[in-house]
């Protein structure tokens, strides 16, 4: 028995509910066209749902297409739960990016909980075992409590989710800027390890073939939610979460084991996780896939809550849910598996030929869509692009140019900026270690893992600038992948692949449409240029409050191979006595800088400048010099400039170093021109070194007396105790998390 | 030498105990799950980290009603050696083979980094092969770590040396620094700190091998004229 | 001196993964007449004379005791002798 | 059907850690007049009829729900019509 009378289709039609539901009046009229009729509560629902921007990338689309995508070593591109690569020895990478921003923004800690469960959800549903969590987080500043209490939580979310799975959390990125304030972003990554063979496809092959349903039962969560995810926050959203998707990351811990167990089972035809839009989008992308339907009967759906509509059933985002194909008269042996594991798999339905999506419900059929509608037919808009006025205005500005009249002061301040200021309040308390292959944990430019059984390792790391991103999308979109790059490289790996996650402001406003477009166009370009093809990603639009947009942040997630465990390379000084390199010259390249934000509490002018074929030439000859056995540390020069990243050196083992520099003083230490590396090699290697190098400059070397005293043209000008420099990076959001506001 | 790694619903540190036994020292190991009740074929029982029924309620308290705890009492009584890492020393608290309760961290947060433990007594079976007061380096990971006990109890433990090590940098708030604590007779053994993720140099620490090669060192010491 | 006992529980409909657990693990320990679990907070509190007492006692709760997007919570207070 | 609420809360001198971060907190957010908090829990468990439900409960407790080193409970039976 229902207890809500369900709105008639000529109703929904007619009273335009189907607007409520995110649809507009032109996909509503395609809707009637592709069934040659109204569509009921529940079909509306599905398309509704199915055809968001969080599902269909039906803004998106056209711009995602720029991304290169294949290469020999891409085993599986987009389009599958995460993207694959070949390391070698039949095994392979899985690993994908994706946000949970609009639900963090409403409840930190779950938001970002779910975050990751979804996530692994997505790498292990194609047969991978997660191996490490990355994330990527944006927050206004540390100044208000609200702030505060959302950086907290979304960390505290992160932590009790993946801690609790298992799953190291190796690396990631935070960083702090007014325009996130009300819009938090938060992305997680998953990197999962493969053999070949195991992999597992989201697919629906066979007719007569068994869906069954495994995991949680299905309650009324996050109905809505890729629909949500869709939509610019407002107060009107604040009161559309009828249920917040609560996180049960015990109950994905046994969903891993068990569905990795099921991997070996050949009985399994194919296997997909219920994200966004649940049982809707997993169910109709599985059979549309594979040129089939899908028939299920919801009372068969194992339930939560009382009375459950089919619209709810259908559209609800309970987590730790997955959906499996089984071989028909073969579904005790997946049941046997989950039962060993604590879990219950059940039949709900089956494969049929026909290709659309039919539900029953209480004897009643409730839907009756074609899937490859749901699945594929989404509009796909093209919309108007237009350069925002700031743009030309920013390019057109003279170069900003801060004048440094005390650099030890200046350094000081930079070190204790929230985005450049240590993060280890936030990775302490992420298990780091548990899988034991944390060769390189937090606090370097690159994560690395071991791979158990073999000489490899794997480097990752997650970067994206969006202040260069926002100057000038176009460059900034090259810097975040090069950045990444350049991470990699600096740790010994040569980058494979990235995912992305494309953070952006409204896509109806063309001035934002421009920002994506410009972007990804950067980005493509820095793809190719460094060999780095887009195996997966996710588009999060409609980030924003109060009419103000975030920076747009198309978040990297970069995984590397390094082929010898002897190549793992640190960012810190590792002994008194080397000699220090800087690669490539500094250039006087404030616009978005680390020293704009402190002296002028904005950004404007020009992004850096980058030459991608520089920038591919200095990343192979580090990673040849490296791979070359001539490297001690390497790390690369990002926001703040060189004296941040020399002090970032020197703090894991607390040595010092002298150095000397010329030219212009202000941009020598500050400046972040692009490419740019510090490297310490010993003595004896140094011959090698320079050979191997081109742009390399020999400007001082390590000292085991703990200071960091640099000259300039033969005069001091800075020289400060590297364990003072260390307090105030470490303790600089410990004590702004402290503070009263 | 042979051992078995018990996995409870929600253990996640299962493999790694496994894999610092077979590669760490290169002696037999088994998974066994906590709905088998007979643990007398194995020589070692090690009680792995992880947050068993996902920590719930309290840490370690739904694992210690498991089928497979009356079986690690048993072989505890016969005087086999039995190690509880982290979750599992939680368990092992719950179960009452060890004495005293686990709160959550003073500072209220999940703690991952690795510490400084003193190695308080080596004549325990499990410490034979570290130096009276030596410091090694092991990592923690928990958000319940923080030991407790009252003072009687506490007494003791000092005086019947069952402390066997301390933290140099309390980093949760244990009374007395408290990290690891053995059970009257000295077989039973349960501690925060991971001695399996600190086996290999690569990973940055291989101090807890030696604990591993304590346990096995004894019990050769005892079987050696059968094998 | 007032002693304020609060009881946060979670809103109806909201998953409790916890209670979930807890009855798991009561059913495999054989007390099947349990149906079902849900586990909340229970918070004391003991606050001095104070001007507006229930206004502040619950922005205390709106603000850090309970999350009111997932929570429910009622509290009594009583009047106790401070020692 | 009997809905049965448990309190369990720390025992005295036993440090309650997470009471004093709530207090931390309280006293952080201007909230001066709060001396002391201790955070224990609240669960309710919904039983069907059962013979010897007190000693049901008082042994589903000592068991599981509460742990006698370190807390104390009490709990209160209300019969409620099943649905
Ligand atoms: N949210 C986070 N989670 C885990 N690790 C983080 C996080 N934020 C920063 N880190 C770690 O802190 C270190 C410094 O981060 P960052 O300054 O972003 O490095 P880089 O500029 O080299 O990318 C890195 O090792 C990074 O992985
Ligand atoms: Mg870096």
């Amino acid at each position: 028995m229902q207890s809500i009378v369900e709105l008639t289709p000529a109703y929904i039609a007619e009273k335009k509910i189907y607007q409520d539901m995110g649809l507009s009046d032109a996909e509503f009229l395609s809707i009637q066209n592709i069934l040659g009729r109204n569509p009921n509560y529940t079909e509306t629902g599905l398309f509704s749902v199915m055809w968001s921007e969080h599902c269909s990338y039906k803004n998106s689309k056209p711009l995602l297409k720029k991304f290169p995508t294949t290469a020999p070593h891409v085993l599986q591109g987009p389009g599958e739960g995460a993207g694959i690569v070949d390391i070698g020895d039949n095994q392979a990478v899985v690993f994908k990016i994706e946000s949970h921003n609009h639900p963090s923004a409403i409840e930190p800690y779950q938001g970002a909980a779910t975050g990751v469960g979804g996530i692994l959800r997505d790498v292990f549903s194609m047969g991978a075992r997660p191996i490490a969590l990355l994330n990527s987080l944006r927050f206004g500043e540390l100044t208000s409590e609200r702030v505060k209490y959302l950086f907290r939580e979304v960390v505290h979310g992160i932590s009790g989710y993946g801690n609790c799975v298992g799953v190291p959390t190796v690396g990631g990125e935070v960083q702090f800027d007014d325009c996130y304030e009300g819009n938090p972003l938060v992305n997680a990554m998953c990197v999962g390890l493969i053999d070949q063979q195991d992999i597992q496809k989201g697919i629906a092959k066979g007719i007569g073939n068994t869906v069954m349903y495994a995991g949680a039962p299905t309650g009324r969560d996050g109905i809505h939610g890729a629909t949500f995810a869709s939509e610019e926050l407002s107060e009107e959203s604040e009161s559309k979460r009828p249920s917040v998707q609560v996180g049960d990351p015990f109950m994905e811990k046994l969903l891993i084991e068990a569905c990795l167990e099921v991997t070996q089972c050949d009985a399994l035809v194919g296997m997909q996780d219920m994200g966004a839009a649940g049982l809707t989008s997993s169910s109709s992308e599985m059979a549309s896939k594979s040129g089939t339907g899908i028939e299920m009967n919801l009372d068969q759906i194992p339930q939560r809550e009382q009375n459950m509509t089919p619209y709810e059933l259908m559209l609800s985002e309970s987590q730790e849910r997955m959906l499996l194909i089984v071989e028909k008269g073969r579904e005790h042996e997946i049941e046997a598996i989950f039962e060993k594991h604590g879990l219950h798999a059940v039949s709900v339905g089956e494969v049929i030929e026909d290709r659309v999506l039919r539900l029953t419900h209480q004897n009643e059929v409730v839907a009756d869509v074609p899937v490859d509608s749901l699945a594929e037919d989404a509009p796909v808009y093209h919309q108007p692009s237009k350069e925002p006025a700031y743009f030309s205005t920013f390019q057109n500005m003279e170069d900003y140019y801060p004048h440094v009249d005390n650099a030890e002061e200046t350094l000081m301040d930079l070190l204790k900026q929230s985005t450049i200021a240590s993060k280890e309040w936030v990775y302490d308390q992420y298990d780091t270690m548990v899988q034991t292959n944390t060769v390189v944990a937090p606090g370097s430019d690159a994560a690395v893992l071991r791979i158990k059984g073999t000489n490899k390792a794997i480097a990752m790391t997650t970067d994206c600038n969006s202040r260069y991103i926002y100057l000038d999308p176009n460059t900034g979109g090259k810097i975040a992948v090069a950045e990444a790059a350049r991470n990699i490289i600096c740790s010994g790996g040569k980058p494979l692949a990235l995912t992305d996650c494309l953070n952006f402001g409204n896509p109806e406003i063309p001035e934002y449409f421009w920002q994506m477009e410009h972007a990804v166009e950067g980005m493509s370009r820095a793809c190719e240029s460094l060999s780095t093809p887009v195996i997966s990603g996710n588009v999060s639009l409609y980030n924003g409050s109060n009419q103000q947009s975030i920076f747009p942040t198309p978040v990297v997630g970069m995984v590397g191979l390094i082929e010898d465990l002897e190549h793992v390379t640190r960012q810190s000084f590792q002994k008194s006595g080397d000699l220090i390199y800087v690669i490539g010259e500094a250039k006087p390249e404030f616009g978005g800088s680390e020293l704009q934000k402190l002296r002028e509490g904005r950004y404007f002018g020009k992004a850096p400048y980058l030459d991608l074929e520089i920038e591919q030439k200095r990343q192979d000859q580090l990673l040849q010099a490296i791979q070359g056995g001539v490297v001690q540390s390497a790390h690369d020069i990002a926001e703040g400039g060189l004296a941040v990243a020399l002090a970032e050196s020197l703090f894991d083992q607390e040595l010092g170093c002298e150095v000397a520099l010329s030219g212009d003083l202000g941009a020598e230490l500050f400046s972040e021109t692009q490419s740019r590396f510090i490297v310490s090699v010993s003595k004896q290697d140094a011959s090698k070194f320079e050979e191997m190098v081109d742009d390399a400059r020999l400007v001082g070397t390590v000292k085991d007396e703990s200071n960091m005293s640099i000259s300039h043209n033969d005069l001091p000008v800075l020289n400060l105790s590297t364990h003072e420099l260390k307090q105030a990076w470490k303790e600089a959001i410990p004590c702004q998390l402290k503070s009263k506001g | 030498m042979k051992f078995a790694v018990i996995v409870f619903p929600g253990s996640n540190c299962d493999r790694d105990m496994h894999h610092a036994i077979q590669e760490g020292i290169g002696e037999e190991v088994h998974f066994v799950r906590h709905t088998e009740s007979d643990l007398a074929s194995f020589d070692g029982i090690l009680l792995p980290g992880g947050f068993s029924h996902g920590d719930y309620l309290r840490s370690g308290a739904m694992a210690a009603t498991s089928p497979i705890i009356s079986a690690i009492k048993k072989e505890a009584e016969k005087g086999k050696p039995v190690l509880g890492v982290c979750n599992g020393f939680q368990v092992l608290l719950e179960a009452g083979l060890l004495p005293g309760a686990m709160l959550s961290n003073e500072g209220q947060r999940f703690i991952c980094r690795t510490v400084e433990l003193r190695v308080e007594n080596t004549k325990s079976i499990f410490t034979t092969s570290y130096e009276k007061g030596q410091i090694i380096r092991i990592p923690v990971a928990h958000g319940d770590g923080n030991y407790f006990c009252d003072e009687e109890t506490y007494k003791s433990l000092k005086d019947q040396e069952r402390i066997l090590f301390t933290y140099e940098d309390n980093p949760n708030g244990s009374v007395h620094n408290i990290a690891g604590i053995s059970n009257e007779r000295g077989n039973v053994l349960g501690m925060m700190p991971h001695p399996e993720r600190a086996v290999e140099s690569l990973l940055g620490s291989d101090d807890g091998l030696k604990l591993f090669q304590s346990i096995v060192k004894s019990w050769r010491e005892t079987h050696a004229v059968h094998s | 001196m007032f002693k304020v006992q609060v009881y946060v529980t979670l809103k109806e409909g909201v998953l409790d993964p916890q209670g979930k657990a807890v009855r798991g693990s009561l059913l495999s320990m054989n007390y099947d007449e349990v149906q079902e679990v849900r586990v909340g907070k229970y918070i004391e509190l003991f606050i001095e004379e104070t001007e507006n007492l229930d206004e502040r006692i619950d922005s205390m709760i709106d603000q850090l005791l309970a999350n009111p997007v997932i929570e429910d919570y009622r509290y009594e207070v009583e009047e106790v002798v401070s020692n």
